[in-house]
């Protein structure tokens, strides 16, 4: 039986189905006995609200799982990753590394980014996957579809290691066939999202789907894209990008933060390394240029990636 | 120090900023379901009074930074409500483009400092504002506004600590509306009064119980000069309510209209007892409230109209002033 | 609840660790110069006894989360000194290879939490532990260490406000040495008593103004009963000082000789203090004391064998357990 | 003239002359009123102590800033940068934008950086530059010498944007030449601390050093090594390397930092983009594996990139 289901039903599923296997799973967050009412309902003290304290929220996410919880912490918005860095990076990606093995912090942090169109505003539009990318010992995920969503949450919640599971504001709208059966899916590995011939694009969250609608435009002109879609940025799956690259020859990265320092520069380095000799065209990236995002709305379209610029991009490399 | 009354042509003035400050407020929740907004409105109705009575008789070189619920700091602050409705409607502002959203918009012209998104934060920028304030050896006061959920915050501690052990010239003043977005005070914190933690940090903490534009002026005021005077920092808790729904947004409404009956009830009106007042004290006829009524409508017109003519910015904009 | 006197054995226990405690980090100092030890040695000289005190009759299931100086809490908690000693030379401890320093290493099978070298963050941690025993139903204690200098920062605040929302079993105690490095307390804050901070949280404050090792035991138990009970947290603020230079660094050494001695005299000597009065109360005599002393040089010098013998891990566990 | 000072003395000069030039300068932090006693004495009350508050003291700074005076904050570690990092990516950085350019935050957050195999453990030790390298807004400064350091300090200082100044504390020992006339580096331009002809190698800090000796060491077996140092990281220098490696035709990059999403994949991706065709052979990372840095020195040793570790990997690709 195959259902069709929005991001945030798989969202919630997710987190049900996994309380409902394990009854060390809770989860903190503001507002959310108010966001989630029927989870609240049915789970009463494992879904607690909090005041605005998101460093501490994290850090009792880590203590907790010192003590034999598995904690989910909700982080409102993407932009307050900073409020909470030290303990993801100083503590949680640390804890099975200074116990030499002995302990492990299964934390998820969840946390919504990118911008909406909406007059979001410089704060609350980043998209910050970058300032934890270089962290060993977190996992980050960054699903683009309902269906993605479920099955990663529900490896991220049974996942021994911290994990930030990074979701687009703009996918709330999107729907997918989910199967009624319970179904994981593994961290880690990327999704060829669509198979192609000419050139590798890598994206994820809101820009894979900018991809798949510049790759459908391709087509037409008869341009075969292959659209990669990463899903965990750390760990991260290297093998399926420098196949992919090995046949198409060409690489395109897109993603929605600053180009300089982002995680399409991982990607363009790693096949620098590894496949090098492949490469028939210059790796390119398709990111932010480097601002903040404006509040003005018109303002904010011209510094995120549209798929006239992924097009334009993908035309100058084939 | 002694004790002033207040003037009564100041009582009107702040009526009649409270007033513009409401009728602001509704005007810009009528304009949200046009969509051409490019903010979200966290109107402070209900609670005009904190922002209006605290800013009214600052001096010009004393410095703010409102909370994201500040409408009614600007607007006491002398920014014409048009330069708001035009931020809001994302045009281009003169020769500068502000990208800020209008509810942590910098004015360094009025003395305005710039806020962020982020709840609780900008209670460090005021803090280092005084301070720049006292290493320039200026007259300068710094207030601070904020909720009772940003007192939840890192950055409150530390913040007030600081400015108590460098004894800077800022007032904290708390906007306590009982409410961060659905969650209410008594989930947030286990403490009555915000205003007791003052205790923590060796500094005052006053406590306003009604909804009451006398009286925070005044404590404000007597705050201000203690900051003037070289005494260092107060918080000073208001307690009020917030009467609309958070960001404009219905959905995160989780109170019931009892609820915000029974609050209105308590902790008072803040412009309809001013009015009361005013009458009482024969200060203030219908007739002239009818006529500031009518003096507001028409300004709130023809700023909705500037809004609109403004031009919007060009798109090279974006791209500008990341770096100075 | 009624207040038990302490057992004379529980005493002369007391006694003992608090002497062990203050040997080894003797010991520690005078190995320090060798080069060998791969820490550095933030020792609790002169305050051994809030740890010990604090720890003492815990049950083994309860938690702690030690300071940087929590030294006596580990060998309360019956850490055995060679382990503690092993891994200061860099030593592999049996099957695992903790990478931590010692003083913050986590040892799951005394209840002692991993720390980290961020003061005051790990405040959180011990709220969540606590967060954890109550979710699961259990009837831990957790009590979280920390210094001075930890109060100020905002995981304090932010932690202590959730820990009496929540009504969470869990023990603050600040170790309240006047020092946080070179800083004076009286240039960390302008207020006198960190228990006074309590108040902005509405739990119970309580300040434990000598170096009192029963004090300081009598009122843990308290709170430690209090959580048990449900009752929620609780701040303790022991007064003490902090005898030797930070972290074995003379250079980092801002005190006078004069002023040490001037504490240690105003606030006593948690060892010597509580010897003499168990020699006027008879339970302890001269020779005991030798005897005790002679063994723990006995079990001290075993142990750096012990720690020297320790083979040192193979270079490839620097990759292990990056993951789970 | 010219006298040899350490970088410490270095550090002190630059601040000391710019507080003499500018009295709006003016620096907070933990216990700097014992560690700079001559400031302290100088400067009184523009020399503060701080609490224990790592955020505040950058939110404090960027406040200051907003009236009329330049900070500069001292920040312990660099592993207390996260517990500040809200006020740096949140706030600092952006106020020029959001003000659309009327007002600027002239502040500069210093912190110490880098394993020093005294068994600092994993939190002190770190090399943290990665978290905050996708900032734009940011300046991002990172010497290796004393003179460098002084000349970049004094700019960084002038300078009407944030910079952060990442210093390795084992830099404290050496020491260079400076003239005793005054001087100032601009920030943005790399170094080429030694010309050579077979491959660039892009590092700085400590892992300069190390290159600089690998490169001697290399020199002696006939491979001729071209060292930059970018010394400053955000914004970037692409000239210089792209120039460089059109020359050398091989790039290696050196970091203290874990490899996957380090600076060096920026340098690498610039490279696979704008001088793809010039490329000879793989682009090569040597870095941290991807783990922290263990406590115990043995293990520090083992992931900390070593000179031996330049030479091996530089023989890879010539
Ligand atoms: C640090 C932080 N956490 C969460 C949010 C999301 N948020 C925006 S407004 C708000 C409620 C703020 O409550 P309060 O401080 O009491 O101000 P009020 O809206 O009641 O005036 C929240 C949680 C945010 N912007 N920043
Ligand atoms: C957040 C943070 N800031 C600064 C430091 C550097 N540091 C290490 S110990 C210390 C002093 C701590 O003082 P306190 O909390 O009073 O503990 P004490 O050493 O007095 O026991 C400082 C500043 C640190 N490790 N973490
Ligand atoms: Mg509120
Ligand atoms: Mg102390």
């Amino acid at each position: 039986m195959v259902r069709k289901i929005g991001f945030r039903s798989a969202i919630i599923e997710a987190i049900r189905e996994e309380m409902l296997r394990d009854t060390r799973v809770f989860m903190i967050g503001e507002d959310i006995e108010y966001f989630y009412p029927a989870l609240k309902e049915d789970f009463s003290e494992r879904i607690l609200n909090t005041p605005i304290s998101e460093s501490a929220m994290v850090g009792v996410g880590v203590g907790a799982t010192l003590n034999g919880m598995r904690p989910i912490v909700e982080i409102m918005f993407s932009s307050l990753l900073p409020l909470c860095m030290d303990h993801l990076v100083n503590s949680a990606r640390m804890i099975c590394y200074q116990y030499g093995g002995e302990v492990t912090c299964p934390m998820v942090v969840r946390a919504s980014i990118g911008a909406t169109g909406r007059g979001l505003g410089l704060h609350h539009s980043q998209s910050p996957e970058s300032f934890i990318l270089n962290a060993p010992g977190l996992k980050i995920v960054m699903p683009s579809t309902p269906y993605d969503a479920k099955g990663l949450l529900k490896s991220a919640i049974r996942d021994n290691n911290p994990v930030v599971f990074l979701e687009h504001k703009l996918l709330r709208e999107k729907e997918s066939s989910i199967p009624e059966e319970e179904f994981i899916i593994p961290l880690g590995k990327a999704d060829v999202k669509r198979v192609g011939e000419d050139v590798t694009i890598v994206a994820m969250a809101q820009m894979l789907h900018k991809s798949l609608e510049a790759a459908n435009k391709l087509h037409k002109e008869g341009i075969s894209c292959e659209v990669i879609d990463l899903r965990t940025l750390l760990p991260l799956d290297e093998n399926t990008i420098i196949e992919s690259v090995k046949k198409t020859s060409r690489l395109i990265t897109v993603q929605e933060s600053p180009k300089a320092y982002g995680f399409g520069a991982e990607i363009a380095a790693i096949v620098a390394e590894k496949a090098l000799g492949y490469l028939d065209a210059p790796v390119m990236r398709v990111a932010n240029p480097g601002t903040p995002i404006p509040c003005t709305v018109l303002l904010e379209q011209a510094v995120i990636p549209s798929v006239e610029d992924i097009i334009r991009v993908t035309k100058e490399v084939v | 120090m002694v004790k002033m009354e207040i003037d009564n042509q100041d009582l009107l003035e702040m009526f009649r900023l409270m007033l513009l400050t409401r009728r602001f407020e509704e005007k810009t929740q009528e304009l949200l379901p046009s969509g051409k907004l490019q903010d979200f409105c966290h109107t402070c109705i209900g609670q005009e009074h904190i922002t209006v009575g605290a800013c009214y008789n600052l001096k010009e070189t004393d410095l703010i930074m409102p909370s994201l619920r500040g409408r009614g700091a600007y607007i006491a602050r002398g920014v014409p409500i048009k330069t708001l409705l035009a931020v809001m409607y994302g045009k281009q502002l003169g020769s500068t483009m502000p990208k800020e959203s209008v509810h942590h918009l910098g004015l360094p012209e009025y003395g305005i400092l710039v806020g962020t998104g982020i709840i609780g934060s900008d209670i460090a920028k005021a803090t280092g504002a005084a301070l720049a304030a006292k290493l320039r050896g200026t007259t300068q006061v710094v207030l601070d506004f904020f909720g009772d959920g940003a007192s939840n915050r890192g950055d409150f501690h530390e913040s007030l600590n600081l400015a108590a052990i460098w004894n800077l010239p800022v007032v904290y003043i708390c906007e306590n509306n009982h409410t961060a977005m659905s969650t209410s005070i008594t989930e947030s914190t286990a403490v009555e009064d915000i205003a007791d933690r003052a205790g923590g940090y060796g500094i005052p903490g006053v406590v306003i119980s009604r909804n009451d534009i006398i009286a925070v002026h005044t404590a404000v005021q007597d705050a201000v000069y203690r900051a003037r005077d070289g005494e260092g920092p107060t918080l000073i808790e208001c307690k009020t309510y917030r009467w609309s729904v958070h960001a404009g947004l219905p959905s995160l409404e989780s109170r019931s209209k009892e609820d915000i009956e029974f609050w209105k009830r308590k902790l008072g009106y803040p412009i309809m007892d001013l009015k009361k007042e005013l009458m009482m004290r024969g200060i203030l006829t219908k007739q002239e409230v009818s006529e500031i009524e009518a003096k507001i409508r028409h300004d709130l017109e023809e700023a909705v109209e500037f809004a609109k003519k403004s031009p919007f910015p060009v798109v090279e904009e974006a791209l500008k002033h990341v770096y100075a």
